[in-house]
């Protein structure tokens, strides 16, 4: 159940330009069930930054009660976090909204997962949840250059790994989808997370297959009251999905991206 | 004694804090948070005759201390709100304040009529002023003659009180108060966003679909808080003061500034817990303040030398 | 070529930044922490024809993320501005933009008449909109045919060009903007402060000695922005833009709203070398955003597909 | 001369109830001369709170560069600053103002010193001068109670050091004035600090005698600018002085109090 808390930062380090892993501990994390769900951060007790911030959950450990979430350093809140030490509380909000659906792929069969820049962290647990459900997993990871690249070999080790890098400074030079078709990669489901062109090139592209897409909206209150998330559906005037409560994994078709 | 009890013309509410229109959806989601029966009363988010998708997205900015927002009064529809969400509220033993909108006066009538029907609302809420919808909305919000109109036309269908929310949009906000007071208010709430905008500095455009929206949050507090000290002291109908509460101090703050009570918005999205959080934090306040009942600190900034009297449900 | 370099009505400026009036002083104590020539303009603190003391104190008060101000137009005076301020600051290679206030349009015009004539007064900044005095002040700022007439007869006596500050406690800053400009006004300032108040927990009363004061800071530039945006579409004249900078990248903002330069107020206090910073930091900005100059900038929010053009000094 | 700088804080403990001792480190320690001066501290980074708070030098030691504030926690900004720890930095601008006047009293002659509350703070420094300067100095620090007293035994060591409480919980039960009254103290030069009420109190207690009285009000820029902080002078309608730049120090009778 979703719930507020205030999570003691066990570790905090850049990983790759720009982008950092933080790890939090407390009682929250045996609320956190599926990947792709997200927690809701507040960076400081002031009313500047005033909002709170949407991140994923990169990886859920409820041996150790502890999460880890991947960010990158982009406007004011993601800065003051990563200024936190370990042994500083962040206010935690979660988990939200609904995660990828994992018996959408049986054991044997095998998911795609792509993940687009800073898109990438949410599907790190899913593989791993996947896998353990011996279900083949094959993984495309897109990122604009070889400095922000990250959990390359994290994923490597769960499944077939390519990469694509904008400027071609690691593997292959152009856009996941380039990977996919270069390599042909065949697959059952597809999941993806990242830039809602990626995520658009990847609906189109796979019209006939199954495909669960992550998506991102600026938010107000995170949990579905504010309406500020709202995202259409198809062959409706007034019909809408909240991103933050009915998603943010939405079945490809049913919203409009 | 209930020391936090407030009456005001249509409610009789057992604290005097409730969820701000707009900022509580219609409480589903608050309500898996806990028990809707400990607020005083709830603000539904606005009800048109039609339901509306509102505006593209993105529909919310932050600015230091605020927040803009141009959700464009996206909703059901009054025939879903009737049949669906007040029902659904009904189990909770809390009145319903419904805001209510329109492009026309007809609509707010039509509206007010029907919803004015519903067993758990008790009170209605002219949003007369709100910032992100094309037609209507501002112009009633700015006009005195036409807000004194509007709430006319309403009260003579209303089956429950009727509370006016002004916009701080204006040069004059005590004309526009005492207008809609002279036109049978039986109350008013206030206030309403502000008008704003942001540009993103890389793309050189406004942030917000809709480009411009409504400015929320503790940055607007102390224009609220004036403009409750004015309008206060010029009408005799209660206010329910709202603009930036965060806080049982705030509350306090609102009070003596002359509210009777008050909704709190934009703070539900950082703590979602806050209104119960308040309600509970308040009768320790009002004993560190030395007062008996809260009511006793309404308009005391401007009160001056007033006995302490006791003077609550 | 100077990137930064603009030219407005009366004022060639090596860059568009300068300290805004009331926030600055006139200057002498910032003098010992940088040299003014720096600037691109300063604003003097407001003169009046008589020494006023202003307001009792507390005359400032913190809100979230702004400050409420009631100083209420202290100055030494016209005669001791003329004799003393403005000689001193004409060491500096920095144009003056003098504020002036008063309570009658008498006052405004014998204030306008002598002070233009002072060598390194370039402009005049007509203050109609300070919430924080008793007598003229707010009214001259709300009503469309007083700001004109006012505008009218200062501009008949002014020696510099003439630029009018608007209010944004008005319904409708457009219908202001268009009457001064229409009644000659050489440019537009804007935004002065936002009415508002603070209420003390303790004490129940108002924190300011003159109780309400003028919200500045951070937390009104979502206001200011939506202002100039609106108004720098409706007028030819240029706008100098204020409220809430803080950065080179709100400054930015400002342009894009519609400014032709800006003026830096609270920050100041915050940051007593944050105008020298600014200046500092713009070029850089302007490469990364890709802007040969800072002129480009104004108005792009709603300039749609313009072309890039070089027009600058 | 005034400087901004990001001032490392080497130490940083409560020292009474809700009072905190913090020390400081930075080059700007060799710009601060006068006892009585202070500093504006700037407490986050964000708009929120947006202003500095002012501040009084307590001990200035150049030798090591640092330098100690003792302030009470009071509301946001005081609360924020105590949740700071050694080895942050906090933004400083100063010193500001100008001191006490340390040549009014000469070497052999007697200073009585009197604080109340929050205003004790300055006086040490104040009264470790003038002891240096083989004056003679005598003490008389008043507080609400026993739990927030703080610094009497560094007092002590200086010179004659008496104590009033309001409740009477330690030393004599009552106001400063009551013990200097009592003890029939007499001095050649006056300097205090502390609430309004005890400032009025003295001034209109020694009418013939040298004092310098030490004054709060709420402030803006805290440098002269912006003309928050004035206070009126006699016989004049428009005449003032700035506490934060004229003062906050001033002579008995040369600002209305
Ligand atoms: C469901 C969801 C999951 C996300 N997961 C991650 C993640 O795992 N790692 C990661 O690095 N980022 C993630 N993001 C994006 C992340 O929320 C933004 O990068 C972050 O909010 C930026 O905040 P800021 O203060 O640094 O930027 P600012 O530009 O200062 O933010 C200003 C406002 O805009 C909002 N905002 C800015 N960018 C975005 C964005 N891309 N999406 C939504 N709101 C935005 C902020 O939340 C804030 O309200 C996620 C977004 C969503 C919606
Ligand atoms: C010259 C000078 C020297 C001072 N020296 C000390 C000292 O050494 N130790 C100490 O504990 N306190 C001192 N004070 C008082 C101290 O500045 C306030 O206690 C502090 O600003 C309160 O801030 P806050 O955020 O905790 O309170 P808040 O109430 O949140 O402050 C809100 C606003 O009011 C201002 N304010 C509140 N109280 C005062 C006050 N008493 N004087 C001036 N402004 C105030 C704040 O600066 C801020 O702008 C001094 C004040 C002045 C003017
Ligand atoms: C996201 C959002 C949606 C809102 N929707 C409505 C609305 O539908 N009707 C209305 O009268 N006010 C609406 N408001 C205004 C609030 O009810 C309230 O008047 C305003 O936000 C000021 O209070 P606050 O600062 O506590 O948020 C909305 C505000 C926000 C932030
Ligand atoms: C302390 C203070 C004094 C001011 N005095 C004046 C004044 O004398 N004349 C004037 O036109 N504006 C005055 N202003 C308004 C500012 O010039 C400016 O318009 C406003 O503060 C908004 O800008 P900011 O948010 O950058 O401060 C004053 C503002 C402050 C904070
Ligand atoms: S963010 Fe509020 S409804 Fe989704
Ligand atoms: S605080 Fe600004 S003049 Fe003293």
């Amino acid at each position: 159940m979703m719930k507020r808390e205030h999570m003691m930062i066990v570790a905090h380090e850049p990983i790759a330009e720009n982008i950092y892993a933080l790890t939090l501990t407390g009682p929250l994390v045996h609320e956190m069930n599926k990947p792709g769900q997200f927690v809701h951060i507040k960076i400081t007790s002031q009313a500047d930054p005033l909002l709170r911030r949407p991140l994923s959950l990169c990886q859920i450990d409820k041996e150790t009660s502890q999460c880890t979430i991947i960010y990158r350093k982009e406007g004011i809140g993601t800065t003051l976090l990563s200024e936190k030490r370990p042994g500083e509380t962040v206010d935690v909000l979660g988990p939200l909204g609904n995660g990828f659906p994992l018996d959408a792929v049986k054991a044997g069969q095998t998911a795609l997962i792509v993940g687009g820049g800073i898109g990438v962290p949410p599907l790190y647990e899913l593989s791993k949840r996947l896998v353990k459900k011996d279900v083949n997993v094959i993984h495309v990871l897109g990122f604009q250059n070889k400095d922000v690249m990250f959990y390359k070999n994290e994923f490597a080790k769960l499944g077939e790994t390519h990469v694509a890098t904008v400027d071609g400074s690691y593997g292959t030079k152009g856009l996941v989808t380039d990977v996919i078709a270069e390599c042909a990669i065949s697959f059952d489901v597809l999941y993806a997370c990242g830039p809602k062109p990626m995520l658009k090139a990847l609906e189109q592209a796979f019209p006939n297959k199954e495909v669960y897409l992550s998506l991102e909206e600026r938010m107000g209150c995170g949990i579905g009251a504010c309406f500020a998330c709202v995202c259409r559906v198809p062959n409706s005037e007034t019909a809408y999905k909240k991103v933050c409560s009915d998603g943010p994994v939405f079945k490809a078709g049913e919203v409009i991206l | 004694m209930n020391r936090l009890a407030v009456q005001l013309p249509g409610l009789s509410l057992k604290n005097p804090i409730m969820p701000a229109s707009g900022c509580f959806g219609f409480g589903r989601e608050y309500a898996q948070l806990y028990d809707l029966s400990q607020l005083g009363a709830i603000m539904i988010k606005a009800t048109t005759l039609e339901a509306r998708f509102g505006n593209s997205t993105p529909r919310v900015a932050e600015t230091p201390s605020g927040m803009l927002n141009a959700i464009g009064l996206q909703n059901p529809g009054l025939q879903k709100v009737m049949e669906e969400e007040l029902p659904w509220l009904a189990q909770f033993d809390v009145p319903i304040i419904a805001n209510i909108a329109g492009s026309t006066m007809e609509e707010y009538v039509e509206v007010a009529k029907e919803i004015s029907k519903a067993p758990n609302v008790y009170a209605l809420e002219l949003n007369i002023s709100c910032p992100n919808v094309k037609k209507g909305g501002m112009a009633f919000g700015t006009v005195p003659e036409v807000a004194a109109e509007l709430t006319k036309l309403v009260k003579e269908v209303s089956e429950v009180p009727v509370y006016v929310k002004l916009s701080p949009n204006v040069t004059n906000v005590v004309e526009m108060a005492r207008a809609i007071e002279a036109a049978g208010a039986d109350g008013l709430t206030m206030i309403n966003t502000l008008l704003g905008m942001r540009i993103d500095v890389k793309t050189a455009q406004p942030v917000l679909a809709n480009r411009t929206g409504g400015l929320s949050g503790p940055a607007i507090k102390p224009i609220a808080i004036r403009m409750i000290y004015e309008v206060s002291q010029a009408v005799s109908i209660p206010i329910i003061g709202m603009g930036g509460i965060q806080s049982a101090e705030d509350v306090i703050e609102f009070f003596y500034a002359g509210a009777s009570a008050v909704a709190v918005g934009t703070a539900n999205f950082i703590d979602p817990f806050v209104c119960p959080n308040i309600i509970a934090e308040l009768p320790a306040l009002l004993d560190e303040l030395g007062f008996e009942h809260i009511s006793e600190c309404t308009g005391r900034s401007w009160k001056k030398g007033e006995p302490s009297v006791y003077c609550g449900a």
